[in-house]
């Protein structure tokens, strides 16, 4: 118990780092995933082929991997950015690419008869965008968005790769100096508090979402 | 009012709709009917430009909003004067689609308000007035998925009226309705018939186009077979086709 | 020219390191599914006590960081005895881990069955066992086989963290590659090798979905 | 031994009946242990490892690892010995066994050639980067300038602290001699590092030694007795010779 | 052949089935009417157990199959007994309920097989005479999604008869067809009919309950209020609320 306490402050410090990475990346990601899908759904045909290489790319190769070209082989082409510059980047464009699939099938999923009821009542498309498409794809696609915010908070764990010091490398550095595992045990209660909370957070949210189910 | 001649639709290789004409003259009201797939809701859609023509001329109110293929006529009109004009149609869906994420007034002043840029006060006024005649006032903050099937088409309804058209159209208003509720939305259509508007509508209720409309039009395949007062179509219908389908459903 | 013969030079030492991956890959799969079809028939119809266990073991381990459980398996439980050597051990942790995922999508997907199929299975005087076995099973693969086969695709993503344990799978090689000969090359070659088996795979599954869709 | 108070300790027997030692190491980590263009494993500390191992009449495998976790892994049992550029600390002392020391290195400073740090005192309010779980880090902490360092990043080994010197997000490195002046010598790095001199500063010398379970003593024993053989015989100067043209084997 | 006493049943605090009592008799047709929610789906579940009673008799061919709450019969009988009895009775939905991932012959076979454990060949003889009694033997290939809702129902209609049962229950057979497609359903039923199957239908369609049924039952909420030959039924119902409904169907 003495031990957890003297770890405590250590852990807590990489948990800011962690949390602080994960707001980052989750307030941006949103809008590019919007703007992504929107164009894939009904840009012209050379955004959507230039957007579907993006997706391609980056939901075909593993986040690690991203981190480390974006880290190590970016400055071999003249980008060099701060670690934590690195990690948004990596983040942002892997996950942004993952919620803009989620999207896009957002917006394929309203049923025709939207639009058409719509345009019935000689409403433009953009109209019909911002005004019944979009909030009905936000209501469906949050689910699955939701998911997607959980799966990002544990996969700041990887961040401990390029020098910044997170919980999880924080943990693994007490570990290995004190040979004794509580600092795992302490950071596995952390991650499971964290995303047992962005859970609650979440099904609020959707629960907020559909007053009108 | 509206003049369709000679109307060609394709989906793909399927000849949908095989040279159709129609007119619909002011305060008249006309139902259409047919067996399934014959092509029915697809007339009405072109007629709104739901569904792009692949041959013919559509004429609302004189003005010539759409011509295709090998015909003489043309589009002189200014797109503006098109649109508004297409305005001019309410339609009515057969599965309501009302918009899910707003209430019952939301969906009511949405158009007015996006469209027609009526500010908020005036729009609430207007749907109020057509809440009112669909009689549905009490549930103006609800939720569509909180209603009934019936009361669900009602505000359909009253959504196509607040943009004030001059002509509705009813796509098989009440069939997806359970029995017990579809007497609700035929009253609403009714009324609208009382207060002269002019009106198409798909139908499977043999005693509402009986009792209400003046012309009956019978499609088979494509094609308009039958077009005649709803005495003479229920009592003396000329064609074999006609006969056997009201065999069936009567 | 000098680039592809510098391409040719690694390669062979870069698909080692994919033998690694596809080990660890294929072991997982054969291990993660029976536990995933297993919870989730548990989860559903298991008693009490047995449901509770499921929940707790579904909530760590989708609640922690894979990262951290590949750690604690490699590090921490052999400080509190239990040995296993890193292919076994990543084998397992890797299972536990999409198995627990995996039990959440067929859970999923067993509830999304609609009620007059059990109903109706009764009605012909069905029992328990043969309506799950005949009837809600088979729908319930058709139902699940997208997600199911999406996390395959990701496992293939997540293995590069073998690389943080020291082990020589695809990435570590590269990684190794890249700081030996200050050349990024061996990233690139990796980006290639990664999007071409996960390109493969979404096709593959892309087929079984098709196969399995003949009824609808 | 089991049950007796005073247990024998049986690590040589057990070494000899698996006819086999399990070295620990980062394999990324030249010239003491690295994979070469063919995927090789090879180095200093390897071909030293094979030759005790053949003078022990035991196989040797080559187990990589994360360095950070090399005496984890070692306290686990997974690996037998660290022969890996291991440096002889006190804090190491406390934890595992030490061989005879076989070599001397010492903790040099890198920065790129036109740096304006000069001497080991220009460090301070800089950025240094040093691998992780590596004696370096001790070495910076423990020196006075450790205090006035702007940060410490720590890097999974290595080269990627030079790659990052490189792309200027940190101003140097701290890495052992022997380490630093393989690396800055490929073909890709040359002329791009410099090494501090012995009088502009370094961080302490390093005597490297294998490193062991503290309770397995036999094994020690047998594996001095082996390396004295080794460095009596010349071996081991041929090995340093090959790796280094010089014999710098203590 | 079957009769059902005091039946109670809650969902939660709500009093679906407040004591309905109903006997049917070998070869009898029994329609059963009333408006939505008053509890004609769970009375005909609650017949073939698909839901617990919570108070009253269920009897069938004199054998107490459910008793619960306060009533002095017992289920004397062996469960298997139970089981094998429930058996003769055949259930058709609304939604028809068909396995999707069969064929129709697949739907047809399943049950035979796997409850009566039938052969094959055998399974494959029955279910063929009773798609050729629904006149569906042309479809015996193909998967219900691309049947119609006609034929979907009459699918479902030979599954049930391929367990040669010796009552059907039928809930709203046809209200979830197209009006065109009610006919070929209900025409299938008709046959039943004529070969003297006895039948519980719960129904919308007046026309097809007049016609067939030899009793008429009207259930409004959760109670049976008015019992009696269709034509005293239709002509002239005791019950104001059963005026109401007739009025409002007609
Ligand atoms: N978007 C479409 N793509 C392809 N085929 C279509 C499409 N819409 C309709 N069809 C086909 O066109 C034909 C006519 O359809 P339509 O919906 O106009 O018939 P309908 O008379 O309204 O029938 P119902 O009474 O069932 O509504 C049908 O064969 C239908 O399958
Ligand atoms: N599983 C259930 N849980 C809770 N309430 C239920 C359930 N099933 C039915 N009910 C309620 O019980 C009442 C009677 O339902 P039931 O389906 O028997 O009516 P019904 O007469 O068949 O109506 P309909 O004509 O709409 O089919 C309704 O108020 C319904 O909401
Ligand atoms: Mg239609
Ligand atoms: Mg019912």
């Amino acid at each position: 118990m003495e031990y957890i306490l003297e770890i405590l402050p250590v852990l807590l410090k990489g948990l800011g780092i962690s949390l602080k990475i994960y707001v980052t990346v989750i307030v941006l990601i949103l809008p590019l995933a919007i703007l992504v899908a929107i164009g894939k759904v009904s840009g012209p045909q050379i955004l959507k082929k230039i957007l579907h290489l993006y997706t391609w790319i980056w939901r075909g190769t593993p986040l690690l991997l991203q981190l480390f070209f974006v880290y190590y082989a970016f400055p071999y082409f003249g980008i060099t950015l701060s670690p934590f510059a690195c990690v948004i980047l990596a983040f942002v464009l892997n996950i942004a690419a993952y919620e803009a699939e989620i999207i896009r099938a957002g917006i394929e999923s309203i049923d025709k008869g939207q639009y058409e009821a719509a345009k019935a009542l000689g409403m433009s498309y953009w109209q019909t965008m911002r005004r019944i498409i979009i909030p009905q794809t936000v209501r469906r696609v949050l689910p699955a968005t939701c998911n997607e915010a959980i799966l990002t908070f544990k996969d700041t764990a990887l961040v401990a790769t390029v020098t910044l010091g997170d919980l999880m490398r924080s943990a693994k550095e007490l570990v290995f100096a004190d040979y004794r595992i509580t600092p795992f045990i302490v950071a596995f209660a952390f991650y499971l508090l964290i995303s047992s909370i962005l859970v609650q957070l979440f099904a609020k949210l959707e629960k907020k979402y559909s007053i009108y189910e | 009012m509206i003049r369709m001649s000679n109307i060609h639709k394709y989906f793909g290789d399927l000849h949908v709709l095989k040279g159709v004409s129609l007119e619909v003259k002011k305060g008249e009201i006309v139902s259409i009917i047919g067996p399934s797939g014959s092509g029915k809701s697809t007339f009405l859609r072109c007629m709104n430009q739901l569904e792009k023509i692949d041959k013919g001329v559509v004429e609302i109110e004189g003005m010539v909003v759409e011509a295709a293929g090998d015909v003489t006529e043309k589009v002189t009109a200014f797109p503006k004067d098109v649109r508004a004009t297409y305005r001019k149609m309410g339609m009515v869906f057969q599965n309501f689609n009302l918009f899910p994420h707003m209430t019952v007034l939301g969906n009511v002043i949405e158009a007015p308000m996006t469209v027609n840029k009526t500010d908020k006060v005036a729009a609430i006024e207007i749907a109020e007035q057509q809440l009112a005649k669909v009689g549905l006032l009490d549930k103006i903050d609800a939720y569509p998925s909180k209603l009934s099937g019936g009361q669900r088409q009602r505000v359909a309804i009253a959504r196509a009226l607040a943009m004030k058209p001059e002509i509705m159209l009813f796509d098989e208003p009440t069939s997806a309705l359970d029995p017990e509720l579809v007497g609700e939305v035929l009253e609403v259509i009714k009324k609208l018939a009382a207060d002269h508007m002019t009106m198409l509508v798909v139908t499977h209720e043999m005693s509402f186009a009986r009792e209400l409309s003046h012309r009956i039009v019978f499609m088979d395949e494509g094609e308009i077979i039958e077009e005649c007062p709803p005495q003479q179509f229920f009592e003396a219908p000329s064609h074999a086709r006609v006969k056997l389908f009201l065999e069936k459903m009567l | 020219m000098e680039q592809l013969e510098y391409i040719k030079s690694i390669l062979p030492f870069m698909l080692s390191g994919l033998e690694l991956t596809v080990k660890i890959y294929f072991g997982t799969l054969l291990i993660a599914l029976p536990i995933g079809v297993l919870a989730a028939v548990g989860k559903v119809s298991g008693p009490p006590i047995l449901k509770k266990i499921l929940y707790l073991y579904t909530w760590i381990w989708r609640g922690t960081p894979l990262l951290l459980q590949l750690f604690f398996v490699f590090f921490g439980l052999p400080v509190l005895g239990i040995k296993l050597s890193p292919l076994p051990a990543a084998i397992v942790t890797y299972s536990l881990n999409y198995g627990a995922y995996l039990t959440e999508i067929f859970r999923g997907g067993l509830e999304s069955i609609d009620k007059g199929q059990y109903e109706a299975s009764k009605a012909l005087g069905m029992s328990y066992g043969q309506t799950m076995r005949r009837i809600i099973i088979p729908q319930t693969i058709r139902r699940v086989l997208p997600p199911t086969c999406s996390e395959a695709v990701n496992l293939v993503k997540d293995t590069p963290m073998l690389a943080l344990l020291g082990m020589a799978d695809l990435l570590r090689i590269s990684n190794q590659i890249f700081t030996r000969d200050f050349n990024i090359t061996s990233y690139v070659l990796a980006f290639i090798i990664y999007l071409i088996i996960s390109s493969v795979l979404v096709k593959l599954f892309g087929n079984l979905e098709k196969k399995y869709s003949v009824y609808e | 031994g089991c049950g007796g108070q005073k247990s024998e300790d049986l690590s040589w027997t057990k070494i000899q009946d698996k006819g086999q030692f399990v070295v620990g190491l980062d394999d990324n980590y030249p010239p003491a242990g690295f994979h070469d263009a063919t995927g090789e494993l090879v180095g200093i500390d390897i071909d030293l490892a094979k030759e005790a191992a053949k003078r022990l009449g035991v196989d040797v495998v080559f187990q990589p690892v994360q360095w950070d976790g090399v005496m984890m892994n070692l306290k686990n049992g997974d690996i037998d010995v660290i022969w890996n550029a291991l440096g002889i600390t006190e804090k190491r002392k406390k934890e595992i066994a030490f061989t005879n020391v076989y070599m001397i290195d010492k903790n040099v400073i890198v920065v790129p050639v036109n740096s304006s740090i000069k001497t080991k005192a220009d460090l301070a309010g800089k950025i240094v980067g040093l691998q992780a779980g590596s004696t370096a880090e001790p070495a910076v902490t423990d020196d006075p300038i450790g205090k006035e360092l702007k940060e410490i990043r720590k890097f999974e080994n290595p080269t990627q602290a030079l790659l990052d010197l490189q792309a200027g997000r940190i101003d140097a490195v701290v890495t052992n001699e022997m380490n630093g002046r393989f690396l800055i010598n490929q073909e890709n790095a040359q002329d791009k590092y410099h090494i501090l001199s012995e009088e502009a500063g370094y961080f302490g010398e390093e005597p490297y030694g294998v490193g062991l379970r503290l309770e397995d003593k036999a094994f020690l024993a047998e594996l001095n007795r082996v390396l004295d053989e080794m460095k009596a015989d010349g071996t081991a100067a041929q090995i340093s010779e090959k790796w280094f043209g010089a014999n710098i084997i203590e």
